[in-house]
C-alpha cells in the first residue's frame, strides 16, 4: 500500500514517454503534460506523512536499498511544486512556445522522488535526472544561440555541483557504510562535537551542489541567462519550483547545528551559520543591485529570483523557529508570486515578442488581467500588505533581530527598498507609460490563461490574508525539525517575536479607506479619459517635433544616477573568476594531454595505474 | 444648488493658482509680484509648472505668432473653469508692435479673455487688483470665457486658423514671392 | 585712434583692400565676395578671434545685400567690421561655418530674415518663424504694416461679443 | 462594537487629514516669514483642496485614477494602526514594519498613477523618488531595528509605553544618535529639501505631479497631507515618548516639522546621487553607531 | 553573463531616446524660449534650441520709425536690463551725428547703467535659488531689487521701462536728494551682501550643485562669442568698461574681480563680486557728479536727421557686450540697426554644446549660470 509513493515516480515517467511519443502534435503533447500533472496532484492526496516503502535494488550483485521516506517538509513541498506545476501546464496548453513536455515530465518524476527520497543513491540519480532534463529544457528558448549559450553554463555548473555531491555521497557511505539520508545525518550530528572540521568538510561538498542549484552567490552567475533564455513557459518553473530543490536540501542537512559543539560563536550564531548567513544577505543585496540595471525584463527577475533566495538563506541559516519558518515560508511565497510574475511576463512577451524593456510600455489597456496579475506580484513582491509576501518578510526581520543582527537586517531591508525600485521599473516599462503604435492590436492571453491569471491573483491575496493555512503546515515542519514552532493563533494572525500582525484588520482598514477615497472620487467633479498623446510637453506642439509614443517612454537607463554609487560594484566579475578557472583547467588538461600524446609508454602506464587504482578501490569498497 | 455654487465660487476665487509661462516682456514683472515686495501667496495665488494644476492664464503681453499657437494649445489643455488674464496693452491692441508682422492685435479674437490689464507694462499693483477684479468676477459667476470658448469654438478655432494655418502668402504678390526664393 | 587700428587698416589698404576707421576702437573694411574666406582667416590669425556678430543690409537702391562680420580682438582692443557685398537678384554666400562655428546660427538667421543662401550650411531650416510664405521680413520691400493689416485686421464681432474691450475703473 | 471602531478609524482619517493640511498652511505661512514674506492664511491649503475636488479634470485611463486614489487610501489605512496620544485603535496591531510597508502601497499607488499617465517628466519624478527611498530607508531602518531591540518590542504602542516617566526616558535622550539619523532621514521622507529631487519643478515640470489636476491634484495633495501626519507620528512616537493626549502629539509634530521646514527653507536641493550618499554617509553612519552601541 | 548590464546593445535606438521639453512653459527656462533635448536615460544625447517664440520685428519696426521714436520701442529688446539699449543706441546716434554729451549726463548714464547693472545681478542671484530650489534667494534678491525699480521710477517714472536717455543727454535732471537717497540704498544693499553669501554663496549644498557644471575654458569663450562676466569667470580679462572705455568710465576707480575657474559656480560669483564693484563706482559718482547741463540741444526730433554712416556702439552689460550697429543713409529714420545681444551665442549655439552629455538637473544651472536671457537673441 505504501508503494502509491513509487507511483509519484513512474506516473510522471510514463506521461514523459507518452509525452515524448506524441511530441510531434502539438496539443496532445501539452494536454499529456497538464493531464499528468493532474493525475500526480491527485495521487498526492493518498501519500500522508510518515509513510515509507523501501525497495531492494539488486544491482550486479549488489544490493543497493532504494527508500522512500514522506516527511512533513516532503509532503510541503510536493504540494507546492506539484500544484504550481499544474497551473503552469494548464497555462501553457494554449501556449506556443517551445517547451518540451516530456522533459517538464521527466523533472517532475525526478521533483517527486527528491522530495520523498531517503536514500543518497536516489537522491543522486533524480538530482542528476532533474538537471539534465533542465539543462535540456533551457535549449528551446527564443533566442536560440543564446539559451544554447545559457544551457551550456547550466551544465557546466550542474556538473561541477554533482561531481561535489558524488564525492559527498561516497565519503559519507565509506564513513557508515549506510546511504540512507537520515541516518548519515544522525550520524554526523552525533560526531561533529568530536570532528567539527570533518563535518564541515563534509556537508560543504553537499552545500556547493545545493548553492549552485539554488543560485547563491557566488555560483549564481548561471542564474540571469538560464532564466532569462530557457523558454518562456519553463522559466516560471525554473524560477519558482526548481531553485527550491536546493533550499530543501539544506534543509536536509541543517539540522547539524553546530552550536553548543565547541565551535566558536559570532553574535550568537555559530561562526558557519553566520558566514552561510552573510551569504545569504550578500546574495539578496547583490541581486538587487544587479536588477537595477538590466533592460531584459526575465534577466532582471531572474536577478530578483536570486536576490529573494538570498532572503531564505539567511533566515534558514539562523536555524531558529522564527527563522526556519520564515524562510520556508518565502520559500512558499516566492514561488508563489514569482511563478505568477513569470506567468505574466511569459503572456506578454508571446503577445509582444520581444523581452527587451525599454521596447515595451503602456501595454495595460491591452491586458487589462495580465496587468492586474502583475501588479498584485510586484505588490507581493515588494511585501505590501496585505499580499503574500508581506508576512514572510516580516517574519525575516523579527528573525534577524531576534538574534540581534542589525547590520544584516538593514542590508536586507536595504534589499527589499531596492526591490521595489526594480520591481516599479519592470511595471512601468512594461505595463505602464506610452504605448507604442506596433502594440495597438496587442490582446489579452486566451481564456485559459486568464484562468490561471485569476487563481493567481486569488492565491496571492488569500494566503496574504490567512497566513494560517500555510504557516500551520509549516508549523509542524519546524517542530519535525526538533524546533519550537511559532505560537499558532487564528488564521490570519503573523506571529513573530516582537509584535504579532493580523492581517485581515489590515484589508479590512485598506478596503474602507479605499471605499471611502473612490467615494470622494466619484462624488467630487468630473473627468474625462483623454488619449496618451494628450500630455504636457512644456507648451510645445506634439505633432511639430514628431513625436512618437516610443521617443515619450523613458525606461531606458532608468536608474542611471545611482550607477555611479555602485560603480566599484561592477568591476567586480565573479564569471571572471570562473572563467578563468576554466581557462586554467583548459590549459593543465592540455598540459596532461601532452604527456599522454607524447609518449605512449607513459600514456600506457597511466592507464594501467588508473585501473589497478579503480579496482583496488572496488575491493576496498 | 445655487449655495452650493455660491461655495464653490468662493472657494475659486481664494485660489487662483497661475500657469508660470512667461510668454512676454509682461512677465518681468510677476517676480517682484510673487516674491516679498507684493506677495501675491496672499490671496491665495500661486505659480504652477503645468497647464493641468493652473486655474488662470496670464498673457504677460505681446503674442508672436510661434507663441500663440503654444499659447492656444496650453490653453486647451487646462481644465475648465480656466480664465485668461490678458496682461499690458499689447493683448488689447498690439501695443507698441501694432504694425509687427510676428505680433498678433487683439488677443479676444483667439482666446476668450476674462480681463485685460491696462499698461505696459502693468505694475504689481495691478495684477494684484486684476486678481482681487477677478475674485469679484467669479464670485459673480460672471467670467465664463471658458465657456465661451466651448460655445464658439467655431468662430475662435477659424480665427486661430487664419493667421496660424496659412496656406498662400498674405501679401498678394506671387511674383516677389518667387522671385526671391 | 588706437594706434593698433591704425595699423591694421594701413596693413589692409597693403592687400588691396578698402578700410576705413569709424572710430577710437573699430575699422571697417570692404571685402569681395571671393576673398572673404581667406580676409577672416587672416583676421582670426592676426588675433580677432571672437566673432561678434553677422548683421546684413538690404541696400535696395544698389540692388545689393551687404554682410557685415563684426570681429572683436581682445588682445589689442580692437574691432572690425568686415563687410561683404553681393548681388541682391542672386543673393549667395559662401558660409563661414569652418572658420568661426557660431556663423551657422547667424547664417541661419539671416536666410530665414534676408531670403539669403548661404552655400556649404547644412542647417538652414526655418528658425525664428513659422511657416513664413511671404517674401523674407527684413527686406526692404516687405511691408510689415500691410502684412499687420491684412492679417491680424480688427473686426467689431458683437455676435461673438467680441467689441472695444471694457475699462476697469481703478478705484 | 465592529460599528464603532469603524467610526473611529474615519475620524482618525479626517483628524489626520485635518492636521495635515493645517500643517502644510502653517508651513507656507512660516516659509513665507522666512522668505520676508507675508505668505497666505493659514488654512489656504483647505481652500485650495475644496477647489480642486470642485474643478474638472482628465484622466489618463483607470490605472491613473486607481493610483491617486490608492495613494491617500493606503495611507489612512496606514494611520489608523498608529498609536497618537489616547487615541489608540488598535493597540496590539501596531507594529511598526507593518506600517513602514503599508506606506509603501501608496507610493507604488502613487507612482503607478502618475507613471500611467506617460508623461516622462513623471517618470524620471517617480525614478527619484524611488531611489532617494532607498537613500533614507537606510538610516531609517537603522535606527528602528536599533529601537527594536533596544525596547525589545516592535510594536509602538509597546514603544510608547516602554518610554513612559519623564523626559529622560525618551529615545530621543537615551539614543540621541539615532534620532539625530532619523531626523535627517525624515527630513527625505517628507520631501522637503535638500532632498526634494523628485519634484523639481525647475528641472522636471514638477515631476510627478505634471500631469495631475482637478481632484487628482487633490488626491495627491491629501497624500502629502497624510503623509505628513503619518511620518512625524511615527517619529514623535518612536523618540519623543508618544503623548498622554492629541493635543500634546500633535504638538510635538509640528516641532518635528518645524525643525524639517526651517531647514527647507535656507538649502536647495541635492542632486539625486548626491542627496543618496548623503544619506548613506551621515545619518546611515550615526545609525550604526547606534545600533553598535545598542548591540554591544 | 556580463555583470555591465549597461553595455547590453539595445538594437533599436528609437527605444533609447526619448524628447524632453524644457520650455516655453516650464519654470526652468527664462523666458519665452524652447530647448528640445533628446535624452538618452537621465543624460542629454543632443540638443535642439527653438527661439521665435519672442520675435517681434523690431528691426523691422525700427526702419519704420523716426530716430528718437525708437527710443519708446527698443528698452523692451531686453527687460531685466533695459537701460543699456538706450545707452548704446544714443551712443551710436551721438557719434554719427557728431552730438557732444554734457559731463553731467554722462555721469547720470553711468549711474543708470550701474543701479541697472545691480538690479540685473540680484536677477540672476534669484535665477540661481530657483534653479537649484533656494527660494528664499529669489524672494530676497527681487525684494531687494525692488528698492532701486523705486529709485528709477523716481528718476525717470517707471518702474521697468525708463524710456530716460535721449541723444544728446538725458530727459530730464536728478531730482534734489534722490542722490542721498542712492547712497542709502547702496549702503543697505552693502549690508545684504554678508547675507546672501551666507545663504547662497557659501551654501555647501549649492556649491556642489554648481562647481564643475558646465565648464568654459577660455579658448571655447573666445571662440564662441561668449562675453561679459561668463568670458570674465572663464579667465578672460576683457571688460568694455575698462579696455575701450566709454562714458566717463576712465575716470572712476574700480577693478575687474577675477575668478577664472570657468565654471557654472565661479560665474555666479563673478557676479556677486562685481555687484561689489559696481556699488563701488555708484560711489564715486555720487561723490563726483559734476553740475551742468543735462542734455545737448537737438534739432526738432521730426526733423532730426542722421548724417549717412555706419557704426557699432557697444555697452558692457551684466550679460556682456550688447551692441548696436547702425547704419544711416542720412534720413529721418535709421536704414537698418542690427542689435548684438549678449545672448545669442550662448543661447542659440553654444548651449548645443555645452549641454551634451549634461545630466538633465544641470540644465537649468547651467541656463541661469549663463544669465540667457531669450530676448536678447529673439528680437
Amino acid at each position: 500500500m505504501n508503494s502509491n509513493i513509487i507511483w509519484l515516480v513512474f506516473t510522471p515517467l510514463i506521461g514523459s514517454a507518452i509525452a515524448a511519443i506524441l511530441y510531434r502534435v502539438k496539443f496532445l503533447d501539452r494536454l499529456v503534460t497538464f493531464s499528468t500533472f493532474a493525475i500526480t496532484l491527485l495521487l498526492l492526496f493518498s501519500v500522508h506523512v510518515g509513510q515509507s516503502y523501501t525497495f531492494n535494488l539488486n544491482f550486479m550483485g549488489k544490493i543497493i536499498p532504494l527508500s522512500w521516506n514522506v516527511t512533513h517538509l516532503s509532503i510541503f513541498m510536493l504540494y507546492i511544486s506539484v500544484a504550481f506545476g499544474t497551473l503552469l501546464t494548464f497555462y501553457s496548453l494554449m501556449d506556443k512556445s517551445r517547451m518540451k513536455g516530456f522533459l517538464l515530465l521527466l523533472i517532475l518524476a525526478a521533483n517527486n522522488w527528491i522530495f520523498t527520497t531517503n536514500d543518497m543513491v536516489g537522491f543522486f540519480f533524480a538530482w542528476e535526472l532533474m538537471g539534465w532534463a533542465s539543462i535540456v529544457s533551457v535549449l528551446g528558448g527564443r533566442d536560440e544561440n543564446s539559451s544554447r549559450h545559457a544551457a551550456l553554463y547550466y551544465a557546466m555548473m550542474s556538473i561541477a555541483g554533482s561531481y561535489s555531491m558524488f564525492f559527498g555521497v561516497f565519503t559519507l557511505w565509506k564513513l557508515t557504510g549506510s546511504l540512507s539520508i537520515s541516518t548519515n545525518v544522525a550520524y554526523l550530528s552525533s560526531i561533529v562535537g568530536m570532528h567539527p572540521w570533518w563535518v564541515l568538510g563534509i556537508v560543504s561538498l553537499f552545500f556547493v551542489t545545493f548553492m549552485i542549484k539554488a543560485g547563491i552567490f557566488p555560483f549564481h552567475t548561471w542564474v540571469p541567462m538560464a532564466y532569462a533564455y530557457a523558454p518562456d513557459t519553463f522559466t516560471p518553473f525554473l524560477s519558482g519550483v526548481m531553485s527550491k530543490y536546493g533550499i530543501y536540501g539544506m534543509l536536509l542537512f541543517l539540522p547539524i547545528s553546530l552550536m553548543e559543539k565547541g565551535m566558536p560563536a559570532a553574535f550568537g550564531l555559530p561562526w558557519v551559520n553566520y558566514i552561510f548567513m552573510w551569504i545569504g544577505v550578500t546574495t539578496a543585496v547583490v541581486g538587487t543591485v544587479l536588477a537595477f540595471f538590466q533592460d531584459d525584463v526575465k534577466k532582471l527577475f531572474a536577478y530578483s529570483s536570486f536576490s529573494n533566495l538570498g532572503y531564505i538563506v539567511a533566515a534558514i541559516s539562523l536555524f531558529s523557529s522564527v527563522g526556519v519558518t520564515a524562510g520556508i515560508y518565502h520559500a512558499f511565497n516566492h514561488l508563489l508570486f514569482k511563478g505568477a510574475l513569470f506567468i505574466t511576463l511569459a503572456a506578454v512577451i508571446s503577445r509582444t515578442g520581444t523581452s527587451k524593456m525599454s521596447e515595451m510600455g503602456g501595454l495595460w489597456r491591452k491586458m487589462p488581467v495580465t496587468f492586474f496579475t502583475f501588479f498584485i506580484g510586484i505588490a507581493s513582491a515588494a511585501g505590501i500588505p496585505p499580499f503574500n509576501g508581506f508576512g514572510s518578510k516580516w517574519l525575516i526581520y523579527q528573525a534577524m533581530i531576534k538574534q540581534h543582527l542589525p547590520f544584516a537586517t538593514v542590508m536586507l531591508f536595504l534589499a527589499s527598498t531596492g526591490a521595489f525600485m526594480y520591481l516599479f521599473k519592470a511595471f512601468h516599462s512594461v505595463f505602464l507609460g506610452q504605448r507604442s503604435a506596433r502594440y495597438d492590436n496587442v490582446k489579452e492571453v486566451p481564456v485559459v490563461g486568464q484562468i490561471v491569471e485569476y487563481l493567481l491573483m486569488f492565491a496571492m491575496i488569500f494566503f496574504g490574508v490567512q497566513p494560517g493555512y500555510i504557516l500551520k503546515p509549516i508549523g509542524a515542519i519546524v517542530s519535525s525539525m526538533g524546533l519550537k514552532p511559532l505560537p499558532t493563533m487564528a488564521n490570519g494572525y503573523v506571529t513573530g517575536m516582537f509584535s504579532n500582525v493580523y492581517v485581515p484588520l489590515i484589508s479590512w482598514s485598506l478596503a474602507i479607506s479605499f471605499t471611502v477615497g473612490f467615494i470622494l472620487f466619484f462624488i467630487s467633479a468630473k473627468h474625462k479619459y483623454v488619449s496618451q498623446s494628450d500630455n504636457y510637453t512644456a507648451g510645445q506642439i506634439p505633432e511639430e517635433w514628431n513625436l512618437t509614443p516610443e521617443t515619450y517612454q523613458f525606461s531606458w537607463k532608468f536608474y542611471e544616477p545611482i550607477e555611479g554609487i555602485f560603480a566599484p560594484f561592477f568591476r567586480i566579475k565573479i564569471d571572471g573568476f570562473f572563467r578563468g578557472l576554466a581557462n586554467w583547467t583548459a590549459a593543465t588538461s592540455s598540459a596532461i594531454k601532452e604527456i599522454f600524446v607524447s609518449n605512449a609508454q607513459i600514456y600506457a602506464f597511466f592507464a594501467v595505474a588508473g585501473l589497478i587504482i579503480f579496482v583496488i578501490a572496488g575491493w576496498v569498497a | 444648488m445655487s449655495e452650493w455654487k455660491d461655495l464653490t465660487n468662493f472657494f475659486r476665487g481664494r485660489s487662483f493658482w497661475m500657469l508660470h509661462y512667461c510668454t512676454g516682456c509682461g512677465a518681468m514683472e510677476l517676480p517682484p509680484t510673487m516674491t516679498s515686495r507684493w506677495d501675491m501667496e496672499r490671496f491665495g495665488v500661486i505659480p504652477m509648472a503645468t497647464p493641468r494644476q493652473a486655474d488662470i492664464l496670464l498673457v504677460t503681453g505681446y503674442l508672436s505668432l510661434k507663441s500663440l499657437k503654444r499659447l492656444i494649445y496650453t490653453y486647451e489643455q487646462m481644465h475648465a473653469p480656466k480664465w485668461v488674464l490678458g496682461f499690458g496693452s499689447c493683448t488689447i491692441n498690439g501695443g507698441v508692435y501694432w504694425d509687427s508682422y510676428n505680433v498678433i492685435e487683439r488677443l479676444d479674437k483667439y482666446l476668450p479673455v476674462d480681463l485685460y490689464i491696462a499698461g505696459c507694462m502693468p505694475r504689481p499693483e495691478a495684477i494684484l487688483d486684476s486678481f482681487k477684479k477677478l475674485r469679484e468676477l467669479v464670485e459673480k459667476g460672471e467670467a465664463k470665457g471658458y465657456e465661451k470658448y466651448v460655445k464658439n469654438y467655431e468662430w475662435y478655432k477659424a480665427n486661430q486658423d487664419r493667421v496660424l494655418k496659412r496656406t498662400k502668402p498674405v501679401l498678394q504678390k506671387p511674383e516677389e514671392v518667387t522671385r526671391s526664393a | 585712434m588706437l594706434e593698433s587700428v591704425e595699423k591694421k587698416v594701413e596693413e589692409l589698404k597693403r592687400m588691396n583692400l578698402e578700410a576705413k576707421a569709424l572710430g577710437d576702437w573699430q575699422f571697417e573694411v570692404l571685402v569681395p565676395r571671393e576673398r572673404t574666406a581667406e580676409i577672416l582667416a587672416y583676421m582670426k590669425a592676426t588675433g580677432y578671434k571672437t566673432f561678434i556678430h553677422l548683421a546684413c543690409v538690404d541696400w535696395i537702391d544698389d540692388q545689393e545685400f551687404e554682410l557685415v562680420y563684426n570681429l572683436e580682438n581682445y588682445d589689442e582692443k580692437a574691432q572690425a567690421l568686415v563687410k561683404v557685398r553681393i548681388p541682391r537678384n542672386k543673393p549667395e554666400m559662401e558660409s563661414m561655418m569652418s572658420i568661426w562655428g557660431l556663423c551657422q546660427v547667424y547664417e541661419r538667421e539671416i536666410h530665414e530674415f534676408f531670403g539669403i543662401n548661404f552655400i556649404g550650411n547644412p542647417n538652414l531650416k526655418p528658425f525664428f518663424l513659422d511657416e513664413w510664405l511671404d517674401i523674407p521680413p527684413l527686406r526692404k520691400d516687405f511691408d510689415t504694416l500691410a502684412f499687420s493689416q491684412e492679417l491680424f485686421e480688427f473686426k467689431e464681432d458683437e455676435s461673438h461679443g467680441i467689441k472695444a474691450p471694457k475699462r476697469i475703473e481703478y478705484k | 462594537m465592529i460599528f464603532l471602531k469603524l467610526l473611529e478609524g474615519i475620524g482618525v482619517g479626517l483628524l489626520s487629514l485635518t492636521v495635515g493640511l493645517l500643517f502644510m498652511g502653517l508651513a507656507r505661512k512660516i516659509t513665507a516669514r522666512i522668505q520676508r514674506r507675508y505668505g497666505p492664511p493659514v488654512l489656504q491649503n483647505f481652500i485650495d483642496v475644496f477647489k480642486l475636488f470642485s474643478k474638472q479634470s482628465i484622466s489618463h485611463g483607470f490605472a491613473f485614477d486607481l493610483g491617486l486614489v490608492a495613494g491617500v487610501s493606503a495611507l489612512l489605512a496606514a494611520v489608523v494602526f498608529l498609536p497618537m496620544g489616547q487615541i489608540n485603535l488598535f493597540p496590539h496591531n501596531s507594529s511598526l514594519i507593518m506600517i513602514i510597508y503599508l506606506m509603501t502601497m501608496a507610493y507604488l499607488g502613487m507612482a503607478m498613477g502618475v507613471s500611467s499617465s506617460g508623461n516622462p517628466n513623471a517618470t524620471i519624478g517617480v525614478a527619484r523618488a524611488l531611489t532617494m527611498m532607498m537613500g533614507y530607508e537606510l538610516p531609517f531602518a537603522a535606527v528602528i531595528f536599533s529601537v527594536y531591540i533596544f525596547a525589545k518590542t516592535g510594536s509602538l504602542t509597546n514603544i510608547v509605553a516602554a518610554q513612559g516617566g519623564g523626559f529622560l526616558n525618551w529615545n530621543m535622550v537615551r539614543l540621541p544618535f539615532g534620532f539625530l539619523a532619523a531626523e535627517i532621514a525624515l527630513q527625505g521622507m517628507l520631501g522637503e529639501k535638500p532632498f526634494d529631487m523628485a519634484i523639481a519643478p525647475a528641472e522636471i515640470a514638477s515631476g510627478p505631479m505634471v500631469e495631475l489636476g482637478g481632484k487628482y491634484l487633490g488626491f495627491g495633495m491629501l497624500q502629502h497631507a497624510v503623509g505628513i501626519y503619518l511620518e512625524t507620528g511615527i517619529m514623535v512616537d518612536l523618540f519623543l515618548g508618544g503623548a498622554s493626549n492629541i493635543w500634546i502629539f500633535v504638538t510635538k509634530q509640528f516641532e518635528l516639522f518645524f525643525i524639517a521646514l526651517l531647514i527647507n527653507a535656507v538649502l536647495p536641493r541635492f542632486k539625486i546621487e548626491d542627496g543618496v550618499k548623503f544619506m548613506w554617509k551621515v545619518p546611515l553612519l550615526l545609525g550604526v553607531i547606534q545600533a553598535l552601541i545598542v548591540v554591544l | 553573463m556580463e555583470l555591465r548590464p549597461l553595455n547590453e546593445s539595445n538594437t533599436n535606438d528609437k527605444y533609447k531616446t526619448y524628447e524632453l521639453f524644457i520650455g516655453p512653459n516650464h519654470p526652468g527656462i527664462s523666458g519665452n524660449f524652447s530647448y528640445v533635448l533628446d535624452m538618452e536615460g537621465h543624460k542629454i544625447a543632443n540638443v535642439t534650441a527653438d527661439p521665435g517664440l519672442l520675435h517681434r520685428g523690431f528691426e523691422k519696426l525700427m526702419e519704420r520709425r523716426l530716430w528718437t521714436q525708437n527710443l519708446a520701442l527698443i528698452p523692451r529688446i531686453c527687460v531685466p536690463e533695459p537701460d543699456v539699449n538706450e545707452v548704446a543706441y544714443c551712443m551710436g546716434v551721438e557719434h554719427l551725428a557728431g552730438i557732444e554729451v554734457p559731463k553731467r549726463a554722462q555721469y547720470i548714464r553711468v549711474i543708470v547703467l550701474e543701479m541697472a547693472r545691480i538690479a540685473a545681478y540680484l536677477f540672476s542671484f534669484s535665477g540661481v535659488g530657483g534653479a537649484t530650489g533656494l527660494y528664499t534667494a529669489p524672494n530676497w534678491a527681487i525684494g531687494d531689487r525692488d528698492y532701486i525699480l523705486d529709485l528709477f521710477e523716481w528718476l525717470t517714472g517707471g518702474r521697468v521701462y525708463h524710456i530716460y536717455q535721449y541723444p544728446g543727454g538725458v530727459k530730464m535732471d536728478i531730482p534734489d536728494g534722490w542722490l542721498d537717497k542712492l547712497s542709502e540704498l547702496l549702503d543697505y544693499l552693502e549690508s545684504r551682501l554678508p547675507e546672501y553669501d551666507n545663504l547662497i554663496f557659501k551654501n555647501p549644498i549649492l556649491q556642489k550643485r554648481t562647481k564643475g557644471v558646465g565648464y568654459l575654458s577660455a579658448e571655447d569663450a573666445i571662440e564662441n562669442g561668449i562675453t561679459g562676466p561668463n568670458l570674465r569667470a572663464s579667465g578672460v580679462k576683457w571688460d568694455i568698461r575698462k579696455a575701450q572705455p566709454y562714458l566717463v568710465y576712465d575716470e572712476l576707480d574700480f577693478d575687474i574681480p577675477e575668478t577664472g575657474d570657468g565654471d557654472a559656480f565661479s560665474r555666479f560669483v563673478q557676479r556677486r563680486l562685481e555687484m561689489e564693484e559696481s556699488i563701488k563706482i555708484l560711489r564715486q559718482c555720487i561723490k563726483q557728479i559734476p553740475d551742468g547741463p543735462y542734455r545737448e540741444k537737438i534739432p526738432n526730433p521730426f526733423q532730426f536727421r542722421v548724417p549717412a554712416g555706419t557704426y557699432y556702439s557697444k555697452v558692457e552689460s551684466s550679460k556682456g557686450e550688447f551692441g548696436y550697429f547702425i547704419v544711416s543713409n542720412g534720413d529721418i529714420k535709421p536704414y537698418r540697426v542690427y542689435v548684438r545681444g549678449p545672448s545669442y551665442s550662448a543661447g542659440l549655439y553654444y548651449a548645443l554644446e555645452a549641454m551634451k552629455n549634461m545630466r538633465i538637473e544641470d540644465v537649468p544651472v547651467w541656463i541661469h549660470s549663463m544669465d540667457i536671457c531669450p530676448p536678447d537673441f529673439d528680437r
